[in-house]
């Protein structure tokens, strides 16, 4: 089996979970989600589609990967949709299947928070803000992702909600909830929700032991099956993900 | 006339002390011709009201001090990391944030756009810490329809617009090229709209455009002819962001002093390039 | 395979007493082939949801007597005249008008696209008798922000919507050519939607266009291929209205039984024509 | 002076009304008002600007008069806006200047009424609807035109408001209004509002008495200064009219 980097892997990990025919959002520095996505298309899901970020393309599948999710890079597509449409679609709640998303931090019943660190009114770290995440809820499911997996990214409760996951106990008479985020995908795991909503371990990377897990998460992860150790990209899935990614973005 | 100087266009259409609205999405198509010439005047912003995402056209105001408070969902620098101003000036306790989101945003101006006040969000808003920390635009309102409360966001219609088009015709009407962003709506919401253009083609020349890429010169107060003036971030179809550039800009803004001397190499940059 | 005839796109799409959204303004663009599909198996319409100004493809459907309800705000044959099948079963009683302006219709389109309920009206339908008569679709709201009353219109997701594009390239990805009408606008509001095109172009022949010339094709229930599909309207820039044809029907339709008998000769049009 | 027909005329009167710079907005049947506007860019406002109808075009020129609002004979024009659009800014307020009108009731304060004749439950003649005629308060003023003046179409009041016009004293506390009508266009006369905003008798056409225009009206002109003749369309006005009107649409 050829070596692979670990973002590689995430990409590959976050593929499999996609399904055929789905419609898939991205936002910012789409190059993880949207690889997956290519990936997905060129092996079990032909007719997946994904909108990258304020571009509002639709399924461009450029020479190589976009750092960023608004740039010329990101044409042609054979369609594009007017970001004012993108918003609509996401609010209209039935438009788009899977949302790919991350945080500052995310907390065990998968809130994501782009806001800020401390008390919002003086807080110890402003973040960028929270651009589409409030909308996390109106697809199907959503996948979070992140290349920081540490106790201050990964907090029992976010310090702002900015997008958000499963109801808590205290939350039920929210009025309005899908399936929420369905994976959570980082440099060392995957976890996914027990049926309270809780995260839990799913499977731990090659060479990453289920303690290494525990001590880089800022919470008590709910107990599940035993941890699987993830299965890493197959050579296919490499040969797929390096087609289009000749600068290395993802081995950087 | 409406083809102006950046100059002419910002001394004629900005107000001191007024809402300025800001296109430009990430690090593409930021009208930094005219927000160089905001800072180079010191012209205070009492509201700054951006893109779904900003990043220098937003940052490169705040870290010269001259915004208030802003109404944006993000100012960032998205793969090249987090705003610096604007961190310093919001976690200083200096800049009121009028928080938002990217749904909101959007049909804020195009609400804005139309004379409607005010629009109830769709779901999702309502389970995030967002509205309640922002009272200045959001509200609960009652559906008449189902009796149920919700927020409702208040619309935006910014005093002046400054956006980046890609060419403008001889009579002065515009057009976008690839992406229009959420650009266009605010626009149309735009008490003042100034737009910068890379290019400028004969009368006519934009007959073709569909419907949706181009705007009518009557909404336009001033047309700037800024070739490249989107500088450091990109013009989709015409030039990437600039991430030396973009990059120095970063590390400046860090320090106060550093960002001073910085500063003045930045507002120089298009003393004589555009025009 | 989103590929299908009128038969089967109306079979699949259009369950019998359900909410039906036509595209098409005035003498152009209306979807004919789709339409005629439905006078064909006598579909009956639960609420008949027309663009701003609706011909005969709103008028066909009603004097067939097959509509219940219309939200429209104009049924008419411009320089024609007026529609004689609404005029008959509105002033027999027999059709359930909810009144509407073309800025309300509008955005309760732009409403139900986006998960948003209502909208509260611009200036100027308050002045206007239409809210008072229609407590389906306005009711009166309390802006949160200024406290002030005025009417809200409910917003708009019909179960089906059939539009007229120009193109669709083989992946099933459409485009409009000149004029978009609201019919983009109704297309991302429908639960179900069927285009009718003019042609198919092989893949990729979209990626030009701007932004909001197209619709991608996931939005899409089924393309319908009918080239010629829009007569006797128009479709701007490949064929103008058959002012002899619309003048054929409007004397036919004066009178049921010729109606009855014009009818037969209308619905019979496309059956070799059209794929 | 050449020959001219009622309509020419009625061209001629809008297109003098219309002053340079501004933007109008009109809706079917647009050839007499476009005709207006062409002339009066041709003339003494080239700065103005008009949009037709759905189609959206801004100032469109093709070689004949278009008989509707919508079709292809429309394009090319400069720019097009989407129809929304058009919709956004005429709710916005400050965006159009004049707006042409018309209604198969017009009443003596300006109101208009496109829905019905008698009971709006049951009505004696069903029309086609109100269209954009809500939004006539919104432009700075609008210029009313029918080519039907008989007291069916001239009515003290209209049985249904669709477009809204001069308030009247029980009108008062209508919470919005700019300046209103400001002119009526018919094949007999043209006609103003007075302080009051009722309307009166401004000009005959040639060949037409003031007793012929009462008689046509069904309802009292309010009292103005002695009605003067209606200058005849100019031997330029005329050539103008007809360079872009070779089907005579203006002569019908």
């Amino acid at each position: 089996m050829s070596e692979w980097s670990v973002t590689e892997l995430m990409a590959a990990v976050m593929s499999r979970e996609l399904r055929d025919g789905e419609v898939v959002v991205m936002g910012a520095v789409p190059a993880l989600p949207m690889a997956a996505c290519r990936l997905a298309r060129a092996t079990h899901a032909p007719n997946l589609e994904f909108i990258v970020g304020g571009s509002g393309t639709v399924s461009p599948e450029p020479d190589r990967l976009p750092l960023g999710s608004c740039g010329g890079d990101l044409a042609p597509a054979a369609t594009t949709l007017p970001l004012p449409d993108v918003v609509l679609l996401e609010g209209r709640g039935d438009a788009f299947d899977v949302f790919c998303a991350g945080g500052l931090q995310i907390d065990a019943h998968g809130n994501c928070n782009l806001i800020c660190v401390g008390e919002w009114e003086r807080p110890k770290l402003r973040g960028p803000g929270t651009v589409g995440l409030p909308f996390l809820p109106n697809t199907k499911r959503s996948i979070l992702y992140t290349q920081s997996h540490t106790p201050r990214t990964f907090v029992e409760r976010v310090d702002f909600v900015s997008g958000p996951g499963h109801p808590t106990g205290a939350d039920e008479d929210r009025p309005y909830r899908k399936e929420g985020p369905s994976l959570v995908v980082t440099p060392l795991a995957t976890l996914d929700f027990d049926d309270s909503g809780r995260m839990r371990l799913r499977s731990v990377h090659p060479g990453v032991a289920p303690q290494d897990v525990y001590a880089a998460t800022g919470f008590e992860l709910a107990p599940g099956p035993e941890p699987t150790t993830t299965p890493p990209p197959t050579d296919e899935e490499l040969a797929v993900l390096r087609s289009f990614d000749p600068d290395g973005i993802l081995r950087r | 006339m409406p083809f102006l100087d950046p100059a002419e266009a910002v001394e004629r259409f900005l107000e001191p002390d007024s809402g300025l609205g800001v296109g430009g999405m990430q690090l593409s198509a930021a009208p930094m011709a005219l927000v160089r010439e905001v800072v180079r005047r010191r012209i205070p912003v009492a509201r700054l009201i951006t893109s779904p995402s900003a990043s220098i056209q937003a940052d490169l105001l705040i870290a010269a001090g001259l915004v208030r408070e802003i109404v944006s969902p993000y100012v960032g620098f998205e793969y090249l990391g987090l705003a610096p101003g604007f961190r310093r000036e919001v976690e200083g306790g200096r800049l009121r944030v009028l928080e938002i989101d990217e749904g909101s945003l959007t049909h804020a101006l195009w609400a804005g756009s139309g004379g409607v006040p005010f629009v109830p969000v769709p779901p999702g808003l309502d389970l995030t810490d967002i509205p309640a920390v922002d009272p200045e635009m959001f509200r609960r309102v009652t559906d008449p329809f189902t009796g149920q409360e919700r927020w409702a966001v208040r619309s935006l219609r910014p005093d002046t617009v400054f956006i980046a088009c890609a060419v403008a015709d001889e009579a002065a009407n515009v057009a976008f090229d690839r992406f229009p962003y959420t650009d266009r709506i605010m626009a149309l919401a735009a008490r003042r709209l100034v737009v910068q253009v890379e290019e400028v083609v004969p009368a006519g020349a934009l007959a073709d455009r569909a419907p949706g890429s181009t705007l009518p010169s009557f909404l336009i107060d001033a047309v700037v002819v800024a070739p490249g003036g989107c500088h450091p971030t990109g013009f989709p179809g015409r030039y990437e962001a600039d991430d030396e550039a973009l990059g120095s800009y970063l590390r400046a803004a860090r320090d106060p002093e550093t960002f001073g001397r910085h500063l003045a190499e930045i507002v120089g940059e298009d003393a004589g390039g555009e025009r």
